[in-house]
């Protein structure tokens, strides 16, 4: 019994201090990908608040968007082309939503919406395997001018590699989140859209037509899928492996609160490490392979002492 | 059009609450019964038990048992494929270590571990909802995924990882294993399913089956008339987990023969999900209207090219297929967000009142 | 006018304070309320009325004071508690199930006097088929009382306002009470509507000996129907009395029935 | 004289079926010996003895169908009987029932008969100053009374019944607030009467035996067009033996169903739900409620059935008001088989095609799939609305007869289409036509078996009704057709004539006008005028949805009907009309009037027949203006809600001229 105990809450920790770089190393790699989940659970946290849709094709439009840029590279589509036309497909796919699907479900139940995003993400699934075949791909990351070599960074006595990629990502996730601050804290789309999470009403005093919001969302998540499917394409490669990865973004979000922003940034970061630190500390005692179930595991034990999320609100019941 | 009502009183509050108060309705799910029993065994092939039938009843007891957890109770869960999972690898466990014991009891047992797994898992309902707790079911998904996969002891440390289905007997006939005929499964799996069909619509529709629909209709109130959630909830967790259980206990047991832990993976969740909402939330007939939809229509998609004589790339006919149902679930969606089961409902006031519309 | 007898207190509300956050709801108010009696309960909006009621039947936990019912004294209510000894209610913004018929409705008032247990339920047979046909007679009184045989098979999310209430009710009833909250019962409705109500209550009170509170605004209705009148104002105390004294009480004019109408 | 005795006119109209009533193969039991069995009572206990478990009468309540059995009904009966002795009803005493359509009701009718005692019965919805007349009149001693609303009524009038001893009530509900020496529960007189029971054991059987056919049973009231109701004595012996003579004219036995919708007090009812169970054991079953009842109907799906005029008018309405809700393909369907069905009509047949896929239907869904003899009767109904159910394959038929007649005593034989004629007379019956005038029409008296002994306390109205022979002058006007049918064209007094001599009957008119979906009530002027005019109800129902589908708003019955679309409209209708009337007969004006005819505003019986005088009298000023040519008249009037209440009226009313008016004042002019 002291064993056990000394096996789960000792050990680990000793580990960490003894080599300080591997720490650092394990918290960098949980970083990155819990800069990816964020980014994931952003694209999420955009369409919910804007029009309580719990988008579950999220993690599919991040699929589709990558494959799409590298299909249309291989077509002999310039890179940057490709990933403009990428766009104006993100662009059609927001409007085709819209007007296919949000619009005559409108004032349904969540869960109806729910499934329809589902239907949705099968629907993704066959036409992107469809028109660009289902193996994986490589992403074009140095057509797009992203570096892929890795700094060495000598420190605690050790080494920690840093890949480039990774820090590319970070700062492009960072630069997304800040153009997305702005534009939400000072366009009147912005404006609208924050109102119209409190209320639908509310958003229409605004002059801005709900549909129109709705496509507005819908074309930002898929640009924030857009620049996900890039970096983690860059990091693995491109294949529809990620939906499952993807999924990882409901833990991000229940511990963020579903409408909260910074809480989806911190949900991501909070999972990616905890996740990483889990697996290879505790993982190994377990047989391995926790990562799968870790996320969900701390989001649910992090519920039960805050229902509404890290940064939700309250929820005050009345009758 | 085809319903003649008049004439048909009742007398007793039995008659009056029964499930199918209308002559009509009986004569048909006799019909039903009839067809079911008798044509389908008769006159099905091997292929059609197999691919159509055999799964298509699987699938809509799971149904039925998430159907009750969320279309009656109003708990969302996505782990449906788990506590499937859970009841095949106990009835395989079961039927290991008892050889002696019928394997119909083992697979009714084993539905038993999979709502203790159930109930544990629906704890955090009390504090969490929506899709709050949707997340949380997940973790069982992905939890009991990771079991399925790590823990030897699970699969008898067979090197595939798999389980495989033993020979087992009733009354010198073989029920399952390689030697069963499709009909002696369909069958025994037809029986079943009819059964705990009958007990589900006995306990909906009795006092536990108002206290699910008023926790889902409404909490706050149902707790001040004296509902307490908690035990209401998780009652609600282990019947519909026991019926999940069972249905994956004679889904490896019945149709598969053996199963690896992807046939418990999240997207049979999905798939169990997608039949309770195109079926219709709180709609036992609507469960299996869902699972013929979602598990039929994919099937027929498939045979198309075939039977169209066309040739088609394999490959391009599961993407197509996955296209037309995606697009279809939405649409079914859109036209009839109740599902199948309030298609039917209309269609049916529509035959009961034509040529009135009302 | 109506002979009932008048009994003991059943129901007493110590030095009650209820605070949301930084608001305060109630403010140290206790009243009482007496076995078959008719108790109003008015005020402004805002006044505290609905958490009043809400304390009473455990659904809010006050910070301070204390509960007397039927001889026990409860640091606060629990909801449970509250409707397995005899407290029923109705909602201001109705709280019915609504993808339930009106028999269904009343039937779940039946649920915690239904005992077979789940085995019995899965068969549907036998005593649970007894006892549940038992109570759906039972139930069937309450439609008959209230005069809703045309709807009893009609899901409630369809009725019209009027009839959700008397649904509301009757759901209340079919838990046979001993207390009856009503959380504005006439609110919406018309003369003719509001006529059937108040006579249904009057039945219930006399027939059954049940206790009643009721909140309500239209004052004709509060000043005929019931014994005595609890006032409330910012969460506090005004006045407690029968109709004709409070009616003519200062306060309660000018705080209530000076400003409202 | 004629006028005062133009109440006691049942009325009529039916109309032929094409299926052949079934013919009972057993014998009526009662049919064996007559002579023994010459009571209500006697009757009952021969049911009871005879055929015990049998089902009497069943009653939809607490949500089921309560079914009680010619034992059970017995036992009830019994139980009252005994009861009422206990409080002292004493043989040719008078009990008085009130309240709406119950088996309690018929229980306690038939526990007075048991007693020897007559029983008179008050329309549910009389207001207190009728009750009290008929109690004072009747000097009845108990009273049966439903609920708390009734036993308020009468205890309003206490003083006025002087000979009122006794008020048992049904329903408790509501009755602890009451404290009156006169009230009895239904289950007090139930306790007094089992301890006088076990008391003397075989009082009952012996109040039984004591008897007579000669006796007096049902005090049935006259609805009064003119007058205050008058109470025809009908002894059980001559009742019952033309009841037997109506058996024998439209069979039915032990298999069949009846469902009591019509008011009990009516003699039809009385003949339907009392004397036909007790001779033949046809099932009679009651419904839950008001709101419930046409649902009730269904689920019973009787095979006989009797309704107003105005029910059958009102149901042909709501199928059109509801078919015009139904999308385009049921709407063909609907035109379609209809032409057809009607088309067939006229041809003596059947439309196959449109009854198996439409009209099977149809009957259905109102319940009137195992009708096999329905009928109409209290007043005329329109050929139209005739032909309408005939051709939905409903066999529907015309009766015609009067309260001091027991009720109906022609009816038609159902073989062929007849939409003129009331049939022909029971077996029993005679009728002869008083001088006739050239087309053979003249006042039609009628005798028969089953005649009543006179009006209960009011020698001087019997001697007007019946003539020295014992014939009873109806007071209409008819004629007896080639195959001896009898055709009844209206009442003597109404065939009206205007100044320049043209005869009419208003009531034809009339008829004519409510087979509109839009028209409700009507009345026709013009006795003693230049030309015709009327004055018209819209239809609420079916107006509002007419509005509604054309975006016109409208928050009051009143406002809707001033509506000037609404007006316009029911000019289209008043015009359809005239152009299938002669040409003398056409309405040249007519006005809408901003309210409906009310019986609680005396304006219709309770049977719901337009009380002419009452509507000359109050709407004089709107005739004199419609008679004048003004074009609008502004109207101040008191009027009765629904709940009770009185208030004023005021409104402008435009009046209209038809194409036949303005031809008329050109004309003129």
């Amino acid at each position: 019994m002291g064993g056990l105990l000394h096996t789960v809450l000792v050990d680990p920790f000793v580990q960490m201090w003894t080599l300080p770089d591997f720490f650092v190393q394990v918290l960098w790699e949980g970083l990155v990908s819990g800069i990816l989940y964020a980014l994931i659970a952003l694209g999420f946290v955009l369409i919910f608040k804007a029009s309580a849709v719990f988008n579950f094709a999220q993690g599919i439009m991040v699929v589709f968007a990558a494959l799409s840029l590298v299909g249309l590279h291989r077509l002999g589509v310039p890179a940057f082309v490709a990933l403009g036309l990428c766009v104006l497909i993100m662009l059609a796919l927001a409007v085709a939503v819209e007007r296919l699907v949000l619009r005559p479900l409108v004032n349904q139940p969540d869960i109806i919406l729910f499934m329809a995003t589902i239907g949705l993400t099968y629907f993704l699934i066959g036409l992107g395997e469809l028109v660009f075949g289902g193996e994986p791909k490589v992403m074009i990351t140095s057509e797009l001018l992203l570096p892929t070599g890795s700094y060495v960074w000598e420190t605690l006595g050790g080494r920690v590699i840093l890949q480039q990629i990774d820090i590319a990502a970070a700062v492009i996730a960072a630069a997304m989140v800040a153009v997305l601050a702005v534009v939400f804290q000072r366009t009147k789309i912005g404006r609208a859209l924050r109102a119209v999470a409190d209320d639908h009403q509310a958003a229409l005093s605004v002059g801005i037509a709900l549909e129109t919001i709705w496509v507005v969302v819908w074309f930002a998540a898929g640009v924030v899928a857009l620049a996900t499917g890039i970096m983690w394409g860059a990091r693995s490669d491109v294949s529809f492996a990620l939906q499952i990865v993807a999924l990882k973004a409901l833990p991000v979000l229940v511990l963020g609160g579903l409408t909260s922003v910074p809480g989806a940034i911190m949900g991501g970061l909070i999972i990616g490490i905890g996740e990483k630190l889990g697996e290879i500390y505790w993982g190994g005692l377990l047989g391995g392979g926790i990562e799968s179930w870790l996320a969900y595991l701390i989001a649910l034990a992090f519920l039960l002492v805050r229902p509404q999320g890290l940064f939700g609100e309250r929820i005050i019941e009345r009758v | 059009m085809l319903y003649r009502e008049t004439g048909q009183f009742k007398t007793s509050y039995a008659a009056d609450q029964a499930v199918f108060p209308i002559r009509q309705d009986r004569i048909g799910l006799a019909l039903i019964l009839l067809v079911a029993f008798l044509l389908v065994p008769v006159f099905g092939s091997s292929f059609f038990l197999n691919t159509m039938m055999i799964p298509f009843l699987v699938f809509s007891l799971a149904t039925i048992g998430l159907n009750l957890l969320l279309g009656y109770a109003g708990q969302l869960s996505l782990g449906t494929g788990a506590f499937m999972g859970v009841g095949a690898y106990a009835c395989y466990k079961l039927a290991t270590i008892f050889p002696d014991i019928n394997i119909l009891v083992h697979t009714l047992l084993s539905g038993l571990f999979a709502a203790g797994i159930g109930v544990l898992f629906g704890l955090p309902s009390l504090r969490i909802k929506g899709f709050y707790l949707a997340v949380a079911t997940l973790a069982a998904q992905f939890f009991l995924d990771w079991c399925f996969n790590r823990l030897p002891w699970l699969y008898n440390y067979n090197p595939s990882g798999a389980i495989e289905v033993p020979t087992r007997m009733l009354f010198g006939v073989a029920l399952t294993g390689p030697n069963a005929t499709p009909v002696t499964r369909y069958l025994v799996l037809l029986t079943l399913v009819v059964v705990m069909t009958w007990i589900a619509s006995n306990l909906v529709r009795g006092w536990i089956g108002r206290s699910w629909m008023m926790i889902r209709d409404m909490d706050i109130a149902a707790e001040l008339i004296g509902v307490r959630p908690l035990p209401t909830k998780l009652l609600a967790f282990a019947v519909s987990s026991y019926y999940c259980g069972v249905a994956g206990a004679l889904m490896v047991f019945f149709w598969l023969g053996a199963a690896e832990p992807p046939s418990f993976s999240i997207n049979t969740s999905f798939q169990v999900l997608f039949m309770v909402i195109i079926g219709g939330l709180g709609s036992l007939a609507g469960s299996f209207m869902g699972a013929a939809f979602i598990w039929i229509l994919p099937v027929l998609l498939r045979a198309l090219p075939e039977m169209l004589g066309v040739t088609i790339a394999a490959a391009t006919v599961e993407h197509v297929s996955l296209i037309v149902i995606g697009a279809l679930i939405i649409v079914v969606l859109i036209v009839e967000p109740h599902g199948c089961a309030r298609l039917w409902q209309t269609a049916k006031q529509k035959l009961r009142t034509w040529p009135f519309p009302y | 006018m109506r002979q009932r007898a008048i009994g003991e207190v059943i129901l007493a509300v110590e030095d009650v304070s209820l605070r949301f956050g930084g608001v305060r709801a109630i403010a140290d108010v206790s009243f009482d309320i007496r076995a078959h009696e008719i108790r109003a309960i008015i005020g402004p909006n805002g006044a505290g009325k609905s958490s009043m009621l809400n304390v009473i039947n455990g659904f809010y936990r006050p910070q301070e004071g204390r509960i007397v019912w039927k001889g026990q004294a409860h640091r606060a209510m629990r909801p449970y508690l509250a409707a397995s000894t005899g407290i029923a209610r109705t909602f201001q913004n109705i709280a019915l199930f609504k993808g339930m018929t009106v028999l269904d409705n009343l039937m779940s008032g039946r649920t915690l006097k239904m005992r077979r247990g789940f085995f019995w339920q899965a068969l549907r047979y036998g005593p649970a088929l007894e006892e549940e046909i038992a109570h759906r007679r039972r139930v069937e009184e309450i439609i008959d009382f209230l005069e809703i045989e045309h709807i009893r098979k009609v899901p409630v999310g369809r009725l019209p306002y009027g009839l959700q209430k008397r649904v509301e009710l009757g759901r209340a009833l079919a838990m046979e009470p001993e207390l009856l909250l009503l959380d504005e019962p006439m609110a919406g409705m018309n003369l003719e509507e509001k006529e059937d109500m108040s006579r249904y209550i009057l039945e219930v009170n006399e027939q059954l000996g049940t206790t009643i509170a009721l909140i309500e605004h239209d004052m004709s209705v509060v000043m005929d129907l019931s014994d005595r009148i609890v006032v409330l104002d910012h969460g506090q105390l005004l006045a407690d009395g029968p109709p004709e004294v409070v009616s003519r009480d200062p306060a309660v004019i000018e705080a209530y029935l000076g400003v409202a109408h | 004289m004629r006028a005062d005795r133009e109440g006691a006119t049942l009325a009529v109209v039916g109309a032929a079926s094409q299926k052949p009533a079934r013919v009972e193969t057993a014998p009526a039991p009662a049919a064996r010996a007559p002579s023994d069995l010459d009571t209500f009572p006697k009757l009952l206990l021969h049911n009871a003895v005879n055929w015990p478990d049998a089902v009497a009468m069943r009653e939809k309540e607490l949500g089921i169908w309560q079914a009680y059995t010619w034992r059970q009904v017995a036992e009830a009966v019994r139980g009252l009987a005994l009861g009422l002795k206990s409080l002292g009803l004493e043989r040719g005493e008078v009990v008085a029932l009130i309240g709406r359509n119950r088996p309690n009701w018929v229980w306690s009718e038939l526990a007075a008969h048991c007693c020897g005692a007559m029983t008179v019965g008050i329309y549910a919805d009389v207001l207190a100053e009728e009750a009290g007349y008929l109690l004072a009149h009747s000097g009845a001693v108990v009273a049966f009374a439903e609920d708390e609303e009734q036993v308020d009524k009468l205890l309003e009038v206490g003083e006025r019944a002087t000979a009122l001893r006794w008020i048992v009530f049904h329903d408790p509900r509501g009755m602890g607030r009451h404290d009156h020496p006169k009230l009895v529960s239904w289950a007090e007189l139930l306790r007094r009467g089992a301890a006088l029971g076990a008391e003397r054991p075989d009082l009952f059987e012996a109040e039984v035996a004591a008897g007579r056919g000669e006796d007096v049973g049902i005090l049935c009231t006259t609805s009064g067009t003119t007058s205050s109701p008058k109470l025809a004595m009908l002894p059980f012996g001559r009742f019952l033996d033309h009841v037997r003579a109506y058996l024998r004219a439209d069979p039915r036995g032990p298999e069949d169903e009846y469902v009591c919708l019509l008011p009990l007090p009516w003699i039809m009812e009385q003949v339907y739900v009392l004397a036909m169970p007790l001779l033949c054991r046809i099932r009679v079953s009651f419904p839950e409620g008001q709101a419930t009842a046409m649902a009730d109907l269904r689920e019973i799906g009787p095979t006989h059935l009797l309704l107003a005029p105005r029910v059958w008018e009102q149901t042909a309405a709501d199928i059109r008001a509801r078919m015009m809700d139904a999308n385009a393909f049921s709407r063909w369907c609907f035109e379609r088989g209809f032409a057809a069905a009607l088309a067939a009509l006229e041809r003596g047949r059947r439309a196959r095609l449109a009854d198996w896929l439409l009209m099977s239907a149809l009957r259905d869904r109102l319940g009137f799939a195992r009708v096999r003899s329905a009928a109409t009767g209290g007043a005329a109904l329109g050929p139209d609305t005739f032909k309408f159910f005939l051709a939905m394959g409903v066999p529907l038929r015309q009766l015609y007869g009067q309260t001091e007649l027991s009720g109906a005593y022609t009816l038609q034989d159902g073989r062929e289409i007849d939409t003129d004629s009331s049939g022909l007379p029971f077996d029993n019956t005679e009728i002869r036509i008083v001088d006739p005038d050239a087309d053979g029409v003249g006042e039609i008296l009628t005798r028969h078996t089953g005649m009543f002994a006179g009006y209960f306390r009011n020698e001087v109205a019997t001697r007007e009704a019946l003539t020295e022979d014992g014939w009873m002058r109806t007071g209409d006007a008819g004629y007896l057709d080639a195959k001896g049918r009898l055709v009844v064209i209206d009442r003597v007094k109404d065939i009206a004539t205007t100044a320049t001599g043209v005869r009419f009957s208003p009531q034809y008119i009339e008829n004519k006008l409510k087979f509109s979906p839009y028209i409700g009530e009507c009345v026709v002027l013009g006795q003693g005028r230049p030309w015709l005019a009327a004055i018209l109800c819209i239809r609420f129902s079916m107006v509002a949805k007419w509005a509604e589908s054309r975006r016109i708003g409208f928050t009051t019955y009143q406002n809707l009907a001033a509506n000037p679309d609404v007006q316009a409209l029911l000019a289209g209708e008043v015009e359809k009309v005239n152009a299938s009337l002669p040409e003398g007969q056409r309405l040249a004006r007519f006005l809408v009037l901003y309210k409906e005819l009310d019986a609680d505003d005396g304006e219709l019986t309770r049977t719901r027949k337009v009380r002419r005088n009452v509507i000359d009298e109050r709407y004089a000023r709107l005739i004199e203006a419609l008679y004048a040519g003004e074009r609008e008249v502004h109207v101040a009037t008191e009027v009765t809600f629904e709940d009770g209440r009185k208030g004023r009226i005021e409104a402008d009313l435009v009046l209209h001229d038809t194409a036949a008016g303005q031809m008329l004042a050109r004309r003129s002019a």
